[in-house]
């Protein structure tokens, strides 16, 4: 295949659809400009939907996390590459994932969590399970649901785990923000700030019990199977998308960023190792 | 007699009926063409370069179930629990639900001298029961309630009474009124009535019906698991969404589920069976 | 015992029962003839209040059964047994319950709604089919029985209802001259034995010669003969169903005239013995 | 006749054990399904759940689904005040024309939030006069806030702590106050900018006037009529998409519509394999029920997901996965209706010397007919609406906007707007259904 | 013209026609009566092929039709049309259709899927409901006829068909007395006119008597009387139906025994007179 007909981009995120369409629409026309063919966009709600349509070949580019690019890469490593990835205003390229709890709870770190009920949200979520599932035990607390915690659950996603966490539900949970910020608006970014922004929970009756290591934001990943000036090109364009107009890099990044930056698939491997270690219990 | 104008009329109206229901046919005809060129187009990837691909994910899963060897088997055994609670979320939901039902359906038939002004009332309400996805009014509940099955299990009943009490209704209305006038003649009052004439020759297709919709809600229970309703759909979330590696796990999940529904189809033709019984013969 | 007072009934434009009035007063076993749609079974139904009047009045015992309500009209509807041409029996339930749903209008809705009967309810029904001759057929369902006998388990209900009088509409419409014989001589025996008024339409002018103290005619929602069965004469007969001169004689198997009208009650004996001797 | 002596002799015991049997089941079977129901009120501890009910998050869902609020937002460090509908600095007012219930004073300014609830914002203090309770004084310092509330028991809607204050002495009304920011709520029914956005030079105007200038030949926009304007800046509204929602609409239906029509196309044949009454072969029957049965077992879900591994993102993935769950579906109901049907017009038909092609024809499909359109239309509709979990999976169309407003848990006014044309779009389903049948089956 | 040869029919252990053997040789009209499941229907249906005989040969012009298969079977059942007792009409088709339906045997499959019938089809179709005086029902839905109307489409499907031979089952079963004698006649002038075999299953034996030259009465399977009509006094009538004494006279409208047997076609014109003439 070294002529292509058109250019998929497949987007992923929690935010409204139609807003990342059309956040997405200056890079569709920059697109269609640049490699001649019509492109179109896809945006599904879940994280799979883009996984496998990465995994089937009928996805072009897409923004993925750093997990699901683990799950990609270990369901087929001849699917896609990792080329670039967002810089943060700090310079930085990662986020955390926060362990919370309620305050009146008097849960004030893990080692009061003996026999309490924990909560990871979506399972292809790097914060929201890989990370924590691996770098808690490190700490010694054991994951296995009745040996330290009294059970382990999963709530299904970032939204549901911060409800049930206030809920008493669940005695903690995870959750992602960036770390920046106040605890009190639920740092600046991240799913603690938009469920406290819709009034959903009190961050005040809420407070952090853990906090993992800097996690890399996903990658933007291309298909393998695309023909290689159309990749040349396609990392080229996003690359120098927020000197070429900072709007349309604002849009795409969902905030402030610095641009783009070249990324290799060594930028994973540890992530991709915490998911294949996890496939062996 | 006035045969060759009645013939000219037939002939004609013959015409046109075999004209309406080609337009019809072609009608359908056209719009699946157009509906899937259009969508094919839409769609990212295309039907006949896909169709060689259409087992690359079952593949994956089945393989790896085949490689987990023995185990497999373990695995559907540690799931049974889970697939329990799923089953009595459907269950209960469409306990709720049939009784709800019956008490809808009762009240807006004609047919079964229901209370006149009552009947469009109540009609509406069940179109709009119906009307409401469950997974709308899962969520809802989960964030009022928290996350349990019993918000999966409200959603699903108050949607059952909707699309039940809709099918009750039809199958009263088709009914025959013989016993129940029948009954009237001895006296019997509109309960009476309701519990003899009308439930012994409703209750076969009511039951049938009944045993559909609990098929159907274990598969919306299933479904409602993914939001965080509990039961099986959790599960099956987590190892779906895990992917490679957990393939195993997945398939040991939809064994479980097809077994589920196989036993339920089998039961209900079973009670079916049992319930309209030989009849006389023609 | 049973007044009509211009019992009136208009489906829409059409009247299907025009200005009725007569009187019943002794316990008789009536006869209602008439062609298809003459009005027949709306007058019956009338009198069992399953179709409302237009107006007019129908005196029961002093009272005008025809603004009768709620629990009272059921009552009255107990009160006054019905056998459907059709049966409208519940076909999945088997006899004896069948037979018993007789009692409801007694019973409470509460009891009856887990389908508790007494012993006692069982052992009248059984009685009553033991009467009719198939209480052999106790336990079977509904449908499962001959159309003969599903009449009979009709007629057994009727009989569990404890009425004042029995409304028969086309009792032998669909039964072979077998079971016809066997569900008249049934309903004539109800008639003798406990002296109850009997009022039974009919398509065929022999059985209602035969069976009948009393016969009325009806045409077009009219009575246009009412008197002894004896009066019914061949030309009478023509003129209570419109028929024309070509339609005569032994035509067909329920001719209009009657080769000999003293055949009526040849054998009275015979018609007296408890029907179940009469079939195996 | 041997036949009926081997029949048992019907005695009034008999019949009466026979009798209380029944009514003993009829008994049980009732007091089974209670007792079921009970086991599962404690198994999923219905009890507990119910008191750890939030009824109040129910509040202001539905509060938000019908109303929305304007935020007045004064922010500490830049010492700035704005005043915006839901927050969203699209919608924001200008500074120079607040609504009339903010008075600005410099940096002081003045909420009236009716009723008597007043709010006053002087530099970091903020001032709260309820009615019936007293004045809540908060004030923002650098480590958090320091706060006053009257003497006596603090009511449920106060919370405080040092901080932040957070105040709704009503469902209508709300005060925040954290170390960065003084923020108030005021609350009103209706669904904002739903016409047209806030940014639009038609916001606000009256069903008359806008009337008035689709008639008029002055042209708003240049390029287009103002009618064409009109409609324009409807559909394209930001925060209601009408436009993408009707797209959305439209493409569930045509998913729906496509794999209904699919799955009731190839159910139908494969429901004769099924039926007792038209293929002897237990084998061929056993085959074909465990097929449906395989069909829908899999659900729509994993179809989807097996279709868009090989087909991609998209409608056409949808109306694949309805198609092969529901011919699983619509094959049984199919197949049971033909057991039913009345062997009576077959046999008429039969004796004419009809193939088996024809009396299927002219015995069968006529008879089956009613369930046929019953079923079809039923599962077109149940499918517009099932839609939603295929479609936030990658097929598009109603179901991902449906859920997308629902995760973000923000826009419970655009979920129930959508909850509500889809409701619509439901009911005029059935109604249509139920004229195509009245005209087809009673041939009125 | 046609031959039964020990035609047999066992359902599981039960034997509903045993050994039947007769032969019909001129275009007669034949009425076969008996109680209920003596096995008259099955007779009629094994001619048909609608149920598979299970054993014995019933040879028509030197064929075994019993061993008939695929096209020829389906040939054969379009030269012997059968009317049935509860009409078999498909009841949401209009009546031409339900008569053009006779034609089925004689289309192409592929026309018929689509429900194409010539002019031609409903030229004859028209012609035969005309023949049978309901041709201004042409339009109707077959369910919204009465019963003798459905009766006498289901005759004239039968009359579509061009058959040899007209096989009818009970066809005056469920039709008022009026209906009944149009049914007949219209049999029985099909008999007259077209001179085909009409073969008639009756419960009525004044009908038999009336209609039949020749009459077979079966009893638990077996051909139990075979003869003229005159022949078929009340004795033998006991015999057939296995009556005892108290079952005579008059008793009920469907009598065994006849006052007059002379009584048969005497106004044979009238039998004649196409139906149509009969009623309004
Ligand atoms: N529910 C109804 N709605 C409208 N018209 C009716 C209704 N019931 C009966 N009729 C009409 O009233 C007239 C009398 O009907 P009815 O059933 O009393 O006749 P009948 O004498 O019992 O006839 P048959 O011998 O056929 O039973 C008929 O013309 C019939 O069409
Ligand atoms: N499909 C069947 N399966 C089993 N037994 C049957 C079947 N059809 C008929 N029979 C039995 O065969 C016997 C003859 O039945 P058939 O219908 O021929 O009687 P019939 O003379 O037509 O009676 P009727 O006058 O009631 O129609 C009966 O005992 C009946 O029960
Ligand atoms: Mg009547
Ligand atoms: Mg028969």
């Amino acid at each position: 295949a070294d002529n292509i007909t058109e250019f998929r981009i497949g987007i992923l995120g929690g935010e409204n659809a139609s807003d990342r369409l059309r956040a997405y629409e200056c890079l569709e026309e920059k697109t269609a400009d640049l490699l001649g063919v019509p492109v179109k966009l896809f945006a599904p709600a879940d994280y799979n939907g883009v996984i496998e349509g990465l995994l089937g070949g009928n996805l072009d580019l897409a923004w993925l996390g750093a997990s699901s690019y683990a799950k990609v890469h270990l369901t087929d490593p001849e699917a896609v590459d990792p080329v670039l990835v967002k810089v943060n205003v700090d310079g930085g390229y990662g986020y955390y994932s926060i362990g919370f709890a309620r305050v009146d709870s008097e849960i004030n770190s893990l080692d009061d969590m003996k026999g309490k009920v924990f909560g990871f949200g979506d399972p292809n979520s790097t914060s929201g399970y890989l990370i924590p599932s691996i770098a808690i035990p490190q700490e010694g607390y054991s994951m296995k649901p009745g040996e330290y915690f009294g059970d382990v659950k999963f709530t299904g996603g970032h939204e549901q785990t911060i409800v049930a966490v206030s809920n008493g539900d669940i005695d903690a949970g995870v959750t992602w923000a960036d770390g920046l910020g106040e605890w009190e608006d639920g740092y600046n970014s991240g799913a603690l700030r938009k469920a406290s922004d819709a009034g959903l929970v009190d961050m005040t009756e809420l407070q952090q019990i853990w906090q993992s290591p800097v996690i890399p934001e996903g990658p933007i990943v291309l298909s393998k199977k695309l023909p290689v000036d159309v990749k040349i090109k396609m990392t080229g364009l996003i690359a120098s998308l927020n000197s070429m107009d900072p709007d349309c890099a604002y849009n795409i990044a969902a905030g402030e960023t610095k641009g783009f930056m070249p990324i290799t698939h060594e930028a994973y491997v540890n992530i991709v190792e915490a998911r294949k270690a996890k496939n062996k219990n | 007699m006035a045969v060759a104008a009645l013939e000219q009329e037939i002939l004609s109206l013959r015409k046109r009926r075999q004209l309406y229901s080609l337009i019809g046919l072609l009608l359908v005809v056209a719009v699946l063409v157009s509906g899937y060129s259009k969508s094919n187009e839409m769609n990212s990837g295309g039907f006949l370069q896909g169709l060689s691909k259409f087992f690359d994910y079952p593949g994956e899963i089945v393989l790896e179930a085949w490689n987990a060897g023995p185990a497999f088997f373990g695995l559907i055994i540690q799931y049974v629990p889970a697939m329990l609670e799923t089953l009595n979320i459907a269950g209960v939901a469409t306990l709720i639900g049939g009784a709800m039902a019956l008490v809808l359906a009762m009240a807006s038939t004609r047919n079964v001298d229901s209370w006149g002004p009552l009947i469009p009332v109540v009609r509406r309400m069940m179109d709009i029961m119906r009307a409401f996805p469950e997974l709308i009014v899962a969520l809802f509940l989960i964030f009022v309630l928290g996350s349990s099955p019993v918000p999966a299990m409200i959603a699903v009943a108050f949607h059952t009474a909707g699309a039940l009490g809709k099918l009750f209704s039809e199958v009263n209305e088709n009914i025959d009124r013989k016993p129940i006038e029948g009954l009237s003649a001895c006296g019997a009052s509109w309960l009476q009535r309701i519990r003899y004439a009308v439930l012994p020759q409703v209750a076969p297709n009511y039951l049938s019906y009944f045993l559909l919709r609990l098929e159907i809600n274990v598969r919306a229970s299933a479904i409602l698991g993914f939001v965080g309703a509990g039961g099986i759909g959790q599960e099956l979330r987590r190892t779906i969404g895990w992917g490679q590696g957990a393939g195993d796990e997945t398939a040991a999940i939809f064994v479980l589920l097809f077994l589920t529904i196989m036993l339920i189809d089998q039961v209900s033709s079973y009670l079916r069976g049992k319930l309209v019984g030989s009849g006389r013969a023609h | 015992m049973i007044h009509f007072e211009s019992v009136t009934k208009d489906f829409g434009t059409r009247t299907a029962v025009d200005q009725v009035s007569f009187t019943i007063d002794k316990p008789h076993m009536v006869g209602i003839i008439g062609r298809s749609g003459a009005g027949k079974s709306t007058l019956l139904r009338m009198i069992n209040r399953l179709t409302p009047a237009t107006s007019g009045r129908i005196i029961f015992n002093g009272e005008d059964i025809l603004s009768l309500k709620g629990a009272m009209m059921r009552r009255w509807q107990r009160d006054c047994a019905m056998v459907f041409q059709q049966f409208n029996l519940v076909p999945r339930l088997d006899v004896v319950t069948n037979v018993m749903l007789g009692r409801l209008n007694a019973q409470s809705t509460l009891k009856s709604m887990f389908n508790i009967f007494s012993a006692d309810d069982v052992n009248t029904a059984l009685a009553a089919l033991d009467r009719l001759g198939i209480v052999q057929e106790a336990t079977k369902r509904a449908e499962e029985l001959s159309g003969g006998q599903q009449q009979r388990v009709a007629i057994a209900r009727a009989l569990m209802q404890d009425p004042h009088m029995v409304l028969a509409d086309e009792p032998i419409a669909s039964l072979d001259p077998m079971n016809a014989k066997i569900v008249m001589d049934a309903l004539r025996e109800i008639h003798e034995r406990d002296n109850k008024v009997v009022i039974c339409n009919l398509h065929t002018l022999d059985t209602a010669r035969n069976y009948c103290d009393r016969v009325i005619g009806m045409r077009d929602g009219k009575v246009v003969f009412d008197g002894e069965p004896e009066l019914l004469t061949t030309d009478v007969a023509r003129e209570i169903y419109g028929a024309d001169e070509s339609f005569n004689e032994a035509a067909t198997s329920t001719a209009i005239d009657t080769p000999d009208a003293s055949v009526r009650k040849t054998d009275p004996a015979g018609a007296m013995t408890p029907a179940a001797a009469a079939v195996v | 006749m041997s036949i009926d002596t081997l029949e048992p002799v019907i005695t009034p015991d008999l019949v009466w054990t026979k009798v209380r049997n029944r009514t003993l089941f009829t008994m049980l079977v009732p007091l089974v399904i209670l007792g079921y129901l009970i086991y599962t009120w404690f198994a999923f501890d219905v009890a507990g759940l119910l008191s750890k009910a939030q009824p109040d998050r129910a509040a202001i869902l539905a509060t938000d689904s019908v109303a929305y609020k304007v935020h007045v937002t004064k922010n500490i460090r830049r010492d700035q005040l704005e005043v915006a509908i839901e927050g969203e600095r699209r919608a924001a007012y200008d500074d120079t024309n607040y609504p009339d219930w903010v008075q600005v004073d410099g940096s002081n300014s003045v909420v009236d939030l009716g009723e008597g609830y007043l709010v006053e914002i002087v530099d970091k203090t903020m001032n709260f006069t309820v009615p019936g309770y007293g004045v809540i004084t908060a004030t923002a310092t650098n480590s958090g806030v320091d706060i006053t509330v009257p003497p006596g028991d603090q009511p449920d809607w106060l919370k405080t702590n040092p901080k932040k204050l957070d105040a709704r002495p009503t469902l209508d009304r709300r005060v925040q106050v954290t170390r960065t920011k003084i923020e108030v709520h005021n609350f009103f029914g209706g669904w904002e900018n739903f016409w047209f956005s806030f940014n639009s030079d038609l916001y606000g105007m009256s069903f008359s006037q806008l009337y008035a200038l689709a008639l008029s030949a002055d042209r708003l926009d240049p390029e287009y009529s103002n009618l064409w304007h009109i409609v324009h800046e409807f559909l394209d509204n930001p925060d209601w998409q009408h436009g993408e929602i009707f797209l959305a609409l439209l493409e569930t239906i045509m998913m729906a519509v496509l794999g209904t029509i699919t799955a009731a196309a190839f159910g139908l044949p494969l429901a004769f394999l099924a039926a007792r009454n038209f293929t002897p072969s237990m084998f061929m029957r056993f085959g074909t029920r465990r097929l449906f049965d395989f069909l829908r077992g899999i659900d729509m879900l994993i179809w989807s997901l097996i279709f868009i591994r090989a087909f991609g993102l998209g409608p056409l993935t949808g109306a694949l996965a309805i198609a092969f769950t529901d011919t699983g579906s619509l094959g049984k109901l199919f197949s049971e209706a033909l057991e039913n049907i009345d062997n009576k017009q077959v046999e008429g038909v039969r004796a004419t010397g009809a193939n088996q092609l024809q009396r299927y024809r002219f015995g069968v499909i006529p008879q089956i007919l009613p369930v046929f359109l019953s079923q079809v239309l039923y599962y077109l509709e149940s499918n517009t609406r099932s839609a939603t979990v295929i479609g936030a999976l990658g097929a598009g169309g109603i179901g991902l906007m449906l859920v997308e407003t629902m995760k973000t848990s923000r826009d419970w006014e655009n979920t129930s707007y959508i909850i509500i044309l889809t409701i619509l779009v439901v009911i005029a389903m059935d109604q249509t259904s139920s004229w195509l049948r009245r005209k087809l089956i009673e041939g009125k």
